[in-house]
C-alpha cells in the first residue's frame, strides 16, 4: 500500500447496540487505515455495519442503544474515542465532515442553504456573518449551484441539487476526512454519475481523504484506492482496489461479484449467495458467514477466523486461508 | 400570498352559511313558541297571533331563514325575547371577556406547554419528563370545572389569595385562566414533546450534530423551528377549545361573557341570543384558524411557496 | 422444480421458535408490556364492575334521603360524606359510573359508526361525495364541539339520551377526519393494487384490506372519545342542561355540591375525583393502545 | 415471426394536478412478442410505473391502445376485464407495502384464488397455495407467518407467488428487485427466469437499473419524461445506442470492474418537470447535439431497421450543437 502518513488509523474497534431484544454487535474488531488523500471504500449490504462506522468516527453513535466498545480511532496522531464531547465538536463538520445518504432529509427544511453552510463555517471559523455568507455563495458556485440561489429553502432544489449542498455543507470547512455515507444511493444513474464526478474533483481540489460507504462495487471501482468489505459487523476482506478486483479471495466477496449482473459481458445465470442475511442479534458461532458459505468447512462454525494478510497488503478473515500464512 | 388569504376569507362564507344553516334550523325546531315566550304564558291568545305574524314565525322555514341570513349580513341578528334589545349589542356587550379569557388560557397553555414540552423530549424518560408526562395527563383529565371548584376552595376560601368571581381587575382573572388554560397547557405540553421527539429523529439533525453545532443550538435551533410547525396548528384548536370552555368557566367564576349569556338565555328560550353566540363564536375561532394558516406560512417556507 | 431454495439454518431455527404472532395479538402482547396502560385498563375494568354491580356493592341505595344525616363529612359510616338531602355520596358515585360509561359508550358509539362511515366513503370514493362530505365536516369544526353539544341539547332538551346524541354529534368531525386521512392513505397503497390487479371488488378491497389496516387510529381514537365524551357530558350536567337530577350523575352530582363548597367541601370533590379518575385512566389506556399500534416504536 | 402478446399504441395517461396537467405517460408505443422479456428502463419520474400500471388498467389510459392477444383491452367491460385479471399480473417494487399486514401469508396468496372462485373446494385450494409456495422457494411452515416476520427477499416471493396463483400469461415487474440487497436480488433474479422457462411467461420487466434490465431482458425501451427515445433488442441497445439520452444513460453506469474504463457522457441540469412539458423534444434541454428543429418538433419513434426504434431527428448523424 503507500507509503503515505496515515490520516486515520481505526485499531480493533468494537461497536455494539445493547437492546431489549439482544446485544447487536454492529461493529467487531475493526482495523482499517487511511492515508492523506486517499478514498478507502466500505463495502457491505444492509445492517453490514457500514453506517455505524461513519457515525463511529464521528462519535455520534446514538447512545443509547449505541456504545464503544473498544479500541481506537487514531485521527491525525489522536485517539477520538477518548476526547471529550466540546473538543469533537470542533472537530466534526471541521477536519471531519459527513455526507448522508437520502439528500431529501439531511437538510434543515426550514432554513435557506445558504445559511446552513453559513452555519458550519462560522462554527469553525472566525468570521463575521457577512463573511460566511460570503464563503456560502462561494461554496455552493464550487458545487455548480448559483450562488444567488443561497436565499432558496432546500424544497426548491432537485434530489441531486440538495445533494450538492449538503456536499458545500461537508466541504466548507476543508476537512482532512469526508465521510461519505452513501452519497448517492438515492439518486438516479445521470445525477449519480454528475455528483461522483464533482465529488472525485473537489477530493483532488482540496486533498482531502474520503472514506466512500456503498453497496455498489460499481461506485467502488470508480472512485476508491482501497476497499474494506464487510458482513454482519465484521471487515472479512482489506485490500487495494486491483487486488479486489482481480483476485478477491473471501467466498462473501466473490458471492458479491457473482451476484452482481455485469453490462459488460453475458452471462445467462447470477451466482447469487444462498441464503439470507443473519439476524443481527443472533450472529453466528463461529464466522459469521459459515451457514451461507459454499466453501464452509467443520470448523467455520466453531472458530472466529483471524485478520490473516495473504499477501502484503490484502488482508481476510476466512479460516480457509489462515493456514497458508503458516 | 394576498390572493390565499383572499381565497380562504372567500371560503369562509359558505361555512358561515352553513353554520348559520344549522343552528337556526335546530332552534327552529325546537319546541316552544317564541311569541309566547316573549309575552309570557299567560298572554291572550290574540295578542300571540298577532306578535306571530308580526315576526313572521308562520312563514316557510325557507323564508325565515333567508331573512335571517339577510338581515345578519347587515348586522343585525335578531332582538333577545327577554330584553328586546338587539342581540348584535348584547353579545359584543360580553364579548371582550370571553376573548379576553381565552387569550389569557392560550397564554397559560403556550407558556406552560411549550417549555415543559421541550425539556421532557430532550431529557426523554428522565425524572423530570416521567413527573411532567402524569402532570399533564392529570391536566388533560381534570374536568376543568371541578378544577376551577378546587381551586376557589383552596385560593379564595382557604388562602384567601384571589377573589372567587368577577373579571375586572388582574387579580380576578387568575384563577379563571389558570382554570381554563391547564388542559390546554397539558395537550401542548404533550403535543411538544412528541412533535420534538420526532423531529430529534430526523436527518437534519444528525447533519447539525455533524456539523460540530453544540447540543443546546441543535435543539433550540434546528429542532424546535421544526417542531413548530405541528405546534401551532394545536394551538389554534384550542383557542377554539378555550372558546367553548370559556362557557363553564363564565359560569364558575361568574364572569359576565358570552357563555354565561348562553348558558342563561337556553334556559330562558332566549333562541336569538343562543343562535348569535354560536354564531359569533364560530366566526371568531375560523379567523383564528385563518391566522395560524397564515403564521404557518412564515413558520414553513415550504407551505409559503405552495401559496405562491 | 425451483432451484433455489431457502436454506439457511439459522433463520430456520429463528423462524420456528417463534410463534406465529397475528398482528393484533402482536398488539397485546405490547400493550401487555406497557405498565401505566394496564394500569388504566384495570381502573376502567373496575368501574365497569362497579356500573354492573352498583345494587350489590353500593352500601345505601340510590336515592336513600335521611334528612337527619346531611352534610355529614367523610366518616367511617359515609366514605365519602353525605350531600344536602343526606344522601351517601359513595354510593350516588358508584351508581353514577352507569351513567358516565354508558354515555361515553354510547356517545362515542353514534360518533365513531357516522364519523367513520362518511370518513370512509368520502375518502375511498374521493370526487364531488368527499367534497359535499368534507364540507359538512368543516362547518361542523367551525363549531367548538361544546358549543355544538350545547346548542344540540338546547334544541332536543335535557336528559340521558339527548345528552348522548349531542355529545356524539358533537366529536363526528374528528373521526371523519381521521378516518377518511387512513383510508385516503390506504387507497395507494400497493397492496391495494395488488387486490385490484387481481380481481377483488370495491367491497372485498374495503372490508378485507382498507377497515383492518385503519382500525389502529380508530381505536386510539375512541378510547380517548370516551373520556371526551364522558368530560362533555359531566360538562353539559354541571351547567344544567345535560342529566338532570335526581339522577346520579357525576357532573350534576358536582354542581349541586357547588353551593355548598364554601362549608361542605366534599359534596363538590369526590365526584370530581371520580371523573378524573375515569378520565385519566382511559387516557393511559388510550397513549398504551397507540404505542402498541404504532410499528414505528417497534425497534 | 414471434407472436405478439401484448402491443401498446399511442398511450396517454395524464394526472390533473394543482400546478397543471401532469403528462406521465405521453404517446407510448411498443410491443411484446410471447414469452420475452421487454426491459422498460428509465428514471425516477420518467412514467414507467404509470405504463406498467396503464397496461394492467389499475390506471385507466388517457387515450391509447392495449392490445392483448389480439383484443384492445381498454374497450372491456366488468366482466371482460375480470377474466383479463387472471391473464396479466403484477409484482410491486415495494415488499413491504405490496403485502397487507393483517393477512397471513397464505391468505395472501389464496386472495386471487378467493376472488376469483378458482376452487369450491377449500382442500383444493390449499393444495394449490401449498404447491405455490414451493414453487417461489417458500418452507410450508411459513404458511400461517405474516408479512412482518419475513424478511424483504421472502416477502418478494410472496409478491411473485400471487401473481402466479391465476396462470398468468403476463406479468408486469415493477422493480421487483430495488429495495433489496444485491444477494438477494441476484436470488429473485433467478428465480424468475427459472419461473418465466417452466410456465412459458412474458414480463415487462421495469427498473431503473440498467444492469439488471440488460440481465433480464430481450427488448429494451428506454424512457425519458414520458416517452420512449429508444427502444431495440438489449445486444443492440447496449452496443450501439443511438438517442442522445440512452448514451448519456449507458455512460453513467457505475461498472464494477477496474480493467475497463468508459468514456463518460456527464448530462447537464435535472429532468424537467412532466408538467405541461412545451412542445418539441423531451430531451431538449439537456441534449448536447439539440439544433433549432429539436425545440420546434416533437421527433417521433422511427424504424431504423433491425427492430430498432429511435426517436431522435439526428439519428446517426450527431453533431455537437453550434450556440
Amino acid at each position: 500500500m503507500k507509503d503515505n502518513k496515515n490520516l486515520l488509523e481505526i485499531k480493533d474497534l468494537s461497536i455494539h447496540y445493547i437492546t431489549d431484544d439482544g446485544t447487536v454487535r454492529a461493529v467487531e474488531e475493526m482495523n482499517l487505515e487511511i492515508g492523506v488523500g486517499e478514498t478507502l471504500g466500505l463495502v457491505g449490504e444492509t445492517g453490514a455495519g457500514k453506517t455505524t462506522t461513519a457515525l463511529g468516527i464521528m462519535n455520534l453513535v446514538p447512545n443509547p442503544p449505541g456504545k464503544i466498545i473498544g479500541g481506537e480511532i487514531v485521527f491525525e496522531g489522536e485517539d477520538l474515542v477518548k476526547k471529550s464531547q466540546s473538543e469533537l465538536r470542533k472537530i466534526r463538520g471541521n477536519k471531519i465532515s459527513m455526507i448522508f445518504q437520502d439528500p431529501m432529509t439531511s437538510l434543515n427544511p426550514v432554513m435557506t442553504v445558504g445559511d446552513q453552510i453559513a452555519e458550519v463555517v462560522k462554527l469553525h471559523q472566525n468570521v463575521n456573518a457577512a463573511e460566511a455568507t460570503e464563503r456560502a455563495m462561494e461554496m455552493l458556485e464550487k458545487v455548480g449551484i448559483p450562488g444567488t440561489r443561497h436565499k432558496d429553502f432546500p424544497h426548491q432544489f432537485s434530489g441531486g441539487m440538495r445533494q450538492r449542498v449538503v456536499i458545500a455543507i461537508a466541504l466548507a470547512c476543508n476537512p482532512t476526512l469526508l465521510i461519505a455515507d452513501e452519497p448517492t444511493t438515492a439518486l438516479d444513474v445521470t445525477i449519480q454519475a454528475q455528483v461522483l464526478d464533482l465529488m472525485r474533483n473537489l477530493k483532488h481540489e482540496f486533498n482531502t481523504s474520503m472514506i466512500m460507504i456503498t453497496h455498489d462495487l460499481g461506485v467502488v471501482a470508480e472512485v476508491c484506492d482501497k476497499v474494506a468489505i464487510m458482513y454482519a459487523g465484521n471487515v472479512i476482506e482489506y485490500t487495494d482496489v486491483k487486488r479486489l478486483y482481480t483476485s478477491p479471495k473471501h467466498p462473501y466477496t466473490i458471492g458479491l461479484f457473482g451476484s452482481i449482473p455485469d453490462i459488460e459481458s453475458d452471462e445467462s445465470r447470477l451466482k447469487p449467495i444462498k441464503g439470507l442475511m443473519p439476524d443481527p442479534t443472533n450472529i453466528p458461532s463461529g464466522c459469521p458467514f459459515h451457514p451461507r458459505c459454499p466453501k464452509a468447512m467443520d470448523i467455520c462454525s466453531q472458530r472466529k477466523p483471524k485478520n490473516t494478510e495473504v499477501e502484503p497488503g490484502h488482508f481476510v478473515k476466512c479460516l480457509l486461508f489462515e493456514n497458508t500464512e503458516k | 400570498m394576498h390572493k390565499y388569504i383572499l381565497r380562504r376569507l372567500l371560503m369562509l362564507v359558505p361555512v358561515m352559511l352553513g353554520v348559520t344553516l344549522i343552528v337556526f334550523t335546530m332552534m327552529h325546531f325546537t319546541p316552544g313558541d317564541p311569541a309566547k315566550i316573549m309575552l309570557g304564558e299567560s298572554a291572550p291568545e290574540a295578542e300571540v297571533i298577532k306578535l306571530r305574524e308580526e315576526l313572521g314565525l308562520d312563514d316557510p322555514f325557507l323564508v325565515q331563514f333567508g331573512r335571517y341570513v339577510f338581515n345578519a349580513v347587515q348586522g343585525d341578528i335578531g332582538r333577545s325575547y327577554t330584553t328586546n334589545r338587539p342581540v348584535a349589542i348584547e353579545i359584543m356587550e360580553r364579548f371582550p371577556s370571553t376573548l379576553k379569557l381565552a387569550a389569557l388560557g392560550v397564554l397559560v397553555s403556550v407558556s406552560l406547554g411549550i417549555p415543559t414540552g421541550i425539556i421532557s423530549a430532550t431529557r426523554q424518560y428522565s425524572l423530570f419528563d416521567n413527573i411532567a408526562m402524569v402532570a399533564a395527563l392529570l391536566g388533560v383529565s381534570m374536568p376543568n370545572f371541578w378544577q376551577g371548584l378546587m381551586l376557589i376552595l383552596f385560593f379564595s376560601v382557604q388562602l384567601k389569595w384571589f377573589p372567587s368571581s368577577g373579571f375586572s381587575t388582574p387579580s380576578q382573572m387568575v384563577l379563571p385562566a389558570l382554570t381554563l388554560g391547564t388542559s390546554s397547557a397539558a395537550i401542548i405540553t404533550r403535543m411538544t414533546r412528541s412533535s420534538m421527539l420526532e423531529v430529534i429523529r430526523q436527518d437534519y439533525i444528525r447533519t447539525a450534530r455533524a456539523k460540530g453545532q453544540a447540543e443546546s443550538i441543535v435543539i433550540n435551533k434546528h429542532a424546535l423551528n421544526n417542531a413548530l410547525i405541528p405546534i401551532i396548528t394545536v394551538i389554534g384548536l384550542q383557542f377554539g377549545y378555550l372558546l367553548g370552555g370559556a362557557v363553564l368557566t363564565e359560569s364558575i367564576f361568574s364572569i359576565p361573557g358570552v357563555g354565561r349569556l348562553m348558558v342563561e338565555s337556553i334556559k330562558a328560550r332566549n333562541f336569538p341570543v343562543v343562535q348569535g353566540g354560536v354564531l359569533f363564536i364560530a366566526i371568531t375561532f375560523s379567523f383564528v384558524n385563518l391566522l395560524v394558516d397564515i403564521l404557518y406560512a412564515f413558520v414553513d417556507p415550504r407551505i409559503k411557496s405552495q401559496y405562491k | 422444480m425451483s432451484k433455489i431454495k431457502t436454506s439457511n439454518n439459522q433463520e430456520e431455527v429463528k423462524a420456528v421458535s417463534k410463534k406465529k404472532r397475528s398482528p393484533w395479538v402482536e398488539v397485546w402482547r405490547r400493550l401487555r408490556q406497557n405498565k401505566s396502560a394496564m394500569f388504566g385498563l384495570a381502573i376502567i375494568g373496575l368501574l365497569v364492575f362497579c356500573a354492573i354491580f352498583a345494587d350489590l356493592i353500593a352500601p345505601y341505595g340510590i336515592d336513600d334521603q335521611d334528612l337527619r344525616a346531611r352534610f355529614i363529612t367523610p366518616s367511617r359510616d359515609y366514605l365519602f360524606g353525605t350531600d344536602n338531602f343526606g344522601r351517601d355520596i359513595l354510593s350516588r358515585i358508584i351508581y353514577g359510573s352507569r351513567v358516565s360509561l354508558q354515555v361515553g359508550f354510547i356517545a362515542v358509539g353514534i360518533s365513531a359508526l357516522t364519523g367513520g362511515a362518511l370518513g370512509a366513503i368520502a375518502g375511498f370514493y374521493g370526487g364531488r361525495l368527499d367534497n359535499v362530505i368534507m364540507r359538512f365536516v368543516d362547518i361542523l369544526l367551525a363549531i367548538p364541539g361544546i358549543l355544538l353539544a350545547i346548542s344540540i341539547v338546547s334544541a332536543l332538551g335535557p336528559g340521558l339520551q339527548n345528552v348522548m346524541i349531542a355529545v356524539g354529534i358533537g366529536s363526528i368531525p374528528s373521526y371523519a377526519r381521521i378516518v377518511r386521512a387512513s383510508v385516503l392513505s390506504l387507497r395507494d397503497q400497493e397492496f391495494v393494487e395488488a387486490a385490484k390487479a387481481v380481481g377483488a371488488n370495491d367491497f372485498r378491497i374495503i372490508s378485507k384490506h382498507i377497515i383492518p389496516n385503519s382500525m389502529a387510529p380508530i381505536i386510539v381514537q375512541a378510547t380517548l372519545g370516551v373520556a371526551g365524551a364522558i368530560l362533555s357530558a359531566a360538562g353539559l350536567s354541571f351547567i344544567g342542561l345535560g342529566i338532570q337530577p335526581p339522577t346520579p350523575e357525576w357532573g350534576s352530582m358536582l354542581s349541586s355540591g357547588r353551593q355548598y363548597l364554601r362549608d361542605y367541601w366534599h359534596i363538590a370533590t369526590f365526584p370530581g375525583l371520580a371523573i378524573m379518575i375515569t378520565i385519566f385512566a382511559l387516557n393511559l389506556l388510550g397513549d398504551g393502545l397507540r404505542d402498541a399500534l404504532d410499528p414505528r416504536l417497534k425497534s | 415471426m414471434q407472436e405478439r402478446l401484448l402491443e401498446v399504441r399511442n398511450l396517454k395517461k395524464h394526472f390533473n394536478t394543482k400546478k397543471g396537467l401532469l403528462h406521465a405517460v405521453d404517446g407510448v408505443n411498443f410491443f411484446i412478442n410471447k414469452g420475452e422479456t421487454l426491459g422498460l428502463v428509465g428514471e425516477s419520474g420518467c412514467g414507467k410505473s404509470t405504463t406498467g400500471r396503464v397496461v394492467l388498467r389499475l390506471l385507466e389510459a388517457t387515450d391509447g391502445e392495449i392490445i392483448f392477444e389480439g383484443k384492445d383491452i381498454l374497450q372491456f367491460n366488468k366482466q371482460q376485464l375480470r377474466e383479463m385479471r387472471k391473464e396479466m399480473q403484477i409484482v410491486f417494487q415495494d415488499p413491504f407495502a405490496s403485502l397487507n399486514p393483517r393477512m397471513s401469508l397464505s391468505e395472501i396468496i389464496a386472495e386471487p384464488l378467493v376472488v376469483n372462485k378458482v376452487f369450491s373446494d377449500k382442500l383444493e385450494m390449499q393444495k394449490r397455495v401449498k404447491e405455490l409456495m414451493d414453487t417461489v422457494g417458500i418452507a410450508e411452515r411459513l404458511t400461517n407467518a405474516y408479512p412482518h416476520e419475513l424478511d424483504g427477499g421472502r416477502r418478494q416471493r410472496i409478491g411473485i407467488a400471487r401473481a402466479l396463483a391465476l396462470n398468468p400469461k403476463f406479468i408486469v415487474q415493477d422493480e421487483p428487485v430495488s429495495a433489496l440487497d444485491v444477494s438477494i436480488q441476484a436470488q429473485i433474479l433467478n428465480l424468475m427466469d427459472d419461473l418465466q422457462d417452466e410456465f412459458g411467461l412474458t414480463y415487462l420487466f421495469i427498473s431503473h437499473d440498467l444492469s439488471v434490465v440488460k440481465h433480464v431482458s430481450d427488448r429494451i425501451a428506454v424512457m425519458y419524461l414520458g416517452k420512449i427515445v429508444e427502444l431495440s433488442d438489449y445486444n443492440s441497445m447496449f452496443k450501439n445506442p443511438l438517442h442522445p439520452y440512452t448514451q448519456a444513460l449507458l455512460s453513467a453506469i457505475p461498472v464494477p470492474r477496474i480493467d475497463i474504463k468508459r468514456e463518460r457522457i456527464l448530462l447537464e441540469g435535472d429532468v424537467p418537470s412532466p408538467i405541461n412539458p412545451p412542445e418539441g423534444c423531451r430531451f431538449y434541454g439537456r441534449c448536447q447535439y439539440r439544433q433549432e428543429i429539436c425545440r420546434q418538433k416533437t421527433p417521433e419513434l422511427r424504424d431504423m431497421g433491425n427492430e430498432k426504434y429511435v426517436a431522435c431527428h439526428f439519428t446517426g448523424d450527431l453533431r455537437p450543437a453550434s450556440e
